[in-house]
């Protein structure tokens, strides 16, 4: 099966065949051999031409390569091609800002119906004595505040939507 | 030597503190918030009593808990590590007050040295250059202008009522003196409710190069070298090493000669450290001075061989110090990475949350001073900083060397850290060459960004990952022996040789 | 220097040599037997070849697979690590011949060094003291006896055709000696098909002494001071420390002297160690050398600041030693535990498996040399030791408490260690006084025993995690800054207090 | 609910009640002042009379507390008293002898049918370049052996039966 790779703005081909009981890998076209020296929940430990990879797949967008963080997305070709043919299909609706940490909000600068620009400020989380600002990441309309000032919020709450 | 010692910190440093409490024999006290139960400090103690509430001030800085479990649990001294109470007079007061030793300076110190203004003027009484200004609070324009006159340009206006950059201009012409200092003054007005300033010499990109010293309660004191601290964010120190790229013996010695007269004028006593700042020419100026164990002080260690906590609590106990300026000296290098819980692509924003996987780096040369382990959570109330990565060498070269193989053994999955921003810098020519100071990071190095190279190898990583899980595809057990590996992937070699 | 280096050998020595590899900037090359493909060696090179199976004969003990690899990765020179073909002189020539450089000595060296009868004889001839006895094999008894009459008793006669103990016997009076020889020859002719005999002097209680050297390939050649290596359990090494208790500036200087010269008659190169056995009156015998890196060269790398293995690589290069017996020093004391895989209760018997978990110890003075991490299988096919656990301190005494410091750090799930016997020992008076030799293990520690003193600990725990499970009963999460904690049990505070 | 539990020759009656959603434990009669400072998996990080306590509960029958290990037995005490009055419950009729490591059987010095006294030879399994003899652990006949000489055997795999 092909899948067509993004990483970090890069875009690979990547073809991956079950061949008598052997994966046969190839990049861009081209072949590449590749050894899976071993498995073990999200630790995929790689020898890609003779060199050795520490890779880590942490989620479905996020892999580690010896340590340095990659942001992936996977698609099959097929649905790639599918679409590029009705673009409209690949717009994402709407956008749900999550914390990416726990923390206290310190400040909320938007209300809900407020049309934000990317790179606005949106609310003020602090965390270990320091403020951070979470920022708009696309233009859009703020159709829903799940939080509020002076809230206690963990990783992965949701706390607004754009949409 | 005391028979228990109660540690008033977490983290790293109550680490620190707790394994010289073991290699000295003396029983160890911790002291731990809500948040902190299952913290490595807690571990690592021979008893633990619990302050309860997560945020410091309901825990780390209740001066009333922590007497009542030094109490409680018999303590005889405290150690009180950095940051919290570590330069709280009125904290050594209550101690020296209920019969309990200060692992650190005499209240009277900490006070003096804590007032900039009055620190200032006991240091420049002493002849211990200090950056010209003026000596107190200026209310009038034409007071500034005669300091101005007397030090030169460029000049830096503070306000004097408080910090936070409020009111702080850098003035480089005549031309502009008089409107910096009326806008100076205005902002510090409304900011402040005082409208006071300061005034003194701007240092065009300084060093900051410190002294540790230590002194005994007997009159001897003596110091352990220089350790440069210019690699800096917002005046928090990065990146530490010992000795500095621009030291001479001579210009080390004239520093070390005023660091020990600065301890002695101020009539202090325990570890410390006089910080100076060094300009283009090597004129040094007294900073200030951190009345406490700081949290480089491993940089010293390693190049003198003199472990500073147990120092700390030799001289609490009363000891004459053995160590003479003559019976000790620096070899090697050494260098001190701060790893904290940050993101440095993302403006250093903190990273909290579990530790799934830490690898910590081993071998020679190097020392790790952690106060994380595997699952443990990294809390939100207190200071980034988990662990220092520390390396020695014969030579600065070996040490920039090793600190990079360190830095890429280490592997602390869950949060982000500091780890990647150092590797940048360890690679950077200036930081090798040994020519930068404290505008390094916002001048020289600018926008964080790291080179990767393995985008490829992401690429088939996520795809053989997505074909395991979603085709349910199983990994055969690999047998002992085998001629054949089903898994080794036929294919041309030449390709992506890039690693 | 290298461009490319290949690293014949696994575990923690590997990860030795690779970490060398990067602090030079050289790119390196691991192999892996089946058992290996994760090990943490493999992880850690540039690139990486399998050689198939997992017993040591049919991956690491084969010259021909490696010499293949070496080809094809384009390495310039070969590092052996210890064990497997370290001292193999085939593969020093077979490196030789295929014009890739042995990063050890010539294998002319290797050859002459390894048989241990042309080794004593060189030695004998240079006047370097070796233990007193024949100087070939004994094959009549009358021949025997003239040589006890020059060396005097006790006597120790071994089979000259092989070892394992069969047909050795320690005789200490005349009366003895002929019968002794008689059985010891029939034992030899029907274990070995070889009735000859070596008759040397039986030294009582002797300490196991050596010197670490270093020789280039001009001629240079100088000593980097002893390791004590006297705790030994059957001729394994356990313990290592530097500087030795009873070393003296004199005796240092004289063995110093009889290892380099050791050095220079065998015309050996690259980096070696000299043992010698010495007696209780401080005399002392060349016993034989090890023509490789030591698993114990740490100990002299922490008290002399010198990286051996770096060293290595610059003399196999073909530089000029740049170090002068003059230009180095030792200070302080090191000291070295082998963390091997094994149960010191049980015998010492093998214990591999699955490491659950593991935290390694840090702070100041510890440095860790590890071949495994958490989640790797230990293999049963290789050498027990797993890692190697470091101190140094300004002082011995220092040193040992910083070693059960770190001791009490380490933790290791999943298999048996050694720990537990390294912290007896470093517990053990004997042992703290220095007081010590090759018999500790066998006469003075005798039974393997630990003491411990949290019986009362293990039985709340236990039920408490039966409580737990069998009930269903769930911990509620804790929650910040709740003031009355459920689980904290009431209860009178004097009871149980012995920890 | 009461338990004696045996720790390597020592017994201690352990006492824990809930009241109030708390432990309440008593030791040998006497009160203890236990607080879990933590729970994961097997670990349980107790403080004891303000002592912390790293303990890992192996498996039924092993405890590490900060490391040490030590053999635990528990018992309700009421199935103790029952054990107590009839004591041919509690003698076990069989003992299994497994492989506590993995590796090769070099030799096997028994056979089935044979009488062993505790401390007798059974076999020798190699690993790590070293031969380990297995002991028998008490008396008896020798009813089943499962292994041969050369075979690889695992952690856990039942060698032969004691009767």
């Amino acid at each position: 099966m092909a899948y067509i790779v993004n990483v970090e703005g890069r875009e690979f081909k990547v073809d991956v065949q079950m061949k008598d009981g052997r994966f046969v890998v190839s990049l861009n076209g081209k072949k590449a051999n590749v050894e899976i020296a071993h498995e073990q929940g999200a630790e995929l430990m790689l020898i890609v031409n003779d060199k050795p990879f520490a890779t880590i797949v942490e989620s479905d967008s996020q892999v580690l390569v010896n340590g340095e963080a990659y942001a992936v997305e996977v698609v099959d070709e097929l649905i790639e091609k599918l679409i590029k043919a009705s673009p409209d299909l690949a717009q994402k609706k709407e956008l749900a800002v999550k914390a990416v940490m726990p923390g206290l909000v310190i400040d909320v600068n938007v209300r809900e119906g407020d049309v934000v620009k990317s790179g606005d400020g949106l609310l003020i989380i602090e965390a270990m004595k320091m403020q951070n600002e979470i920022k708009a990441a696309r233009d859009g309309l703020l159709r829903k505040i799940f939080i509020k000032k002076g809230q206690t919020v963990n990783t992965g709450d949701t706390l607004l939507i754009i949409e | 030597m005391f028979n228990k010692i109660l540690v008033a910190n977490r983290g790293e440093i109550a680490v620190r503190v707790l394994r010289a409490c073991r290699e000295m024999g003396v029983q160890s006290v911790a002291v731990y918030s809500d948040a902190d139960r299952n913290a490595l400090h807690t571990r690592y103690a021979d008893e633990v009593y619990g302050l309860g509430g997560a945020p410091a001030s309901e825990s780390y800085l209740r001066i009333d808990k922590i007497m009542a479990v030094a109490k409680e649990s018999g303590a005889e001294a405290i150690h009180p590590g950095y940051g919290f109470l570590a330069e709280n007079s009125d904290f050594a007061r209550a101690c020296e007050d209920n019969g309990i030793v200060f692992i650190g300076p005499n209240s009277r110190a900490i006070e003096l040295l804590g007032d900039k203004i009055a620190s200032k003027k006991t240091m420049r009484k002493a002849k211990i250059p200090v950056i010209p200004g003026s000596e107190g609070p200026v209310a009038e324009e034409e007071e500034g202008r005669k300091i101005v006159e007397d030090i030169g340009f460029p000049v830096l206006i503070k306000a004097a009522g408080g910090g936070g950059g409020k009111g702080m201009r850098v003035v480089r012409e005549q031309q502009d003196l008089g409107s910096a200092m009326k806008q100076a003054m205005g902002e510090a007005n409304s900011a402040f409710g005082n409208p006071t300033i300061f005034i003194e010499k701007f240092l065009e990109s300084p060093r900051h190069i410190e002294f540790q010293i230590l002194a005994d309660n007997h009159g001897n004191a003596i110091h352990l070298f220089e350790r440069e601290c210019s690699v800096q964010r917002r005046h928090q120190k990065l990146i530490e090493e010992s000795p500095s790229a621009i030291m001479t013996p001579e210009l080390r010695a004239r520093m070390g000669e005023a660091a020990v007269k600065a301890v002695k004028v101020s009539k202090y006593n325990n570890a410390g450290t006089v910080e100076f700042m060094v300009d283009k020419d090597r004129n040094f100026y007294f900073l200030e001075m951190n009345t406490r164990l700081q949290v480089e002080h491993p940089v010293t260690e390693l190049i003198t061989g003199i472990d500073i906590v147990k120092e700390q609590f030799k001289i609490a106990a009363g000891e004459v110090l053995s160590l003479t300026q003559d019976n000790i000296s620096m070899t090697g290098a050494a260098v001190e990475c701060r790893i904290s819980a940050e993101d440095p692509e993302n403006n250093f924003a903190p990273s909290t949350g579990k530790i799934t996987e830490l690898i910590e780096p081993g071998g020679i040369g190097v020392r790790v001073d952690s106060g994380i382990y595997e699952g443990f959570d990294v809390p939100i109330y207190y200071d980034p900083l988990v662990a220092k990565l520390l390396v020695w060498a014969p030579t600065r070269k070996e040490a920039l060397v090793r600190m990079t193989r360190a830095l890429g053994e280490y592997m602390i999955r869950g949060i982000k850290t500091s780890i990647p921003f150092h590797r940048l810098v360890m690679d950077h020519p200036k930081f090798i060459e040994g020519d930068y100071d404290t505008t390094f990071i916002d001048k020289v190095l600018k926008k964080i960004e790291y080179k990767k190279q393995h985008h490829d190898v992401a690429a088939i990583s996520s795809v053989i990952a997505r074909i395991l899980s979603e085709k349910h595809v199983r990994l055969p057990k690999a047998r002992e022996g085998r001629k054949t590996n089903p898994w080794k992937l036929s294919g041309r070699k030449e390709m992506m040789r890039r690693g």
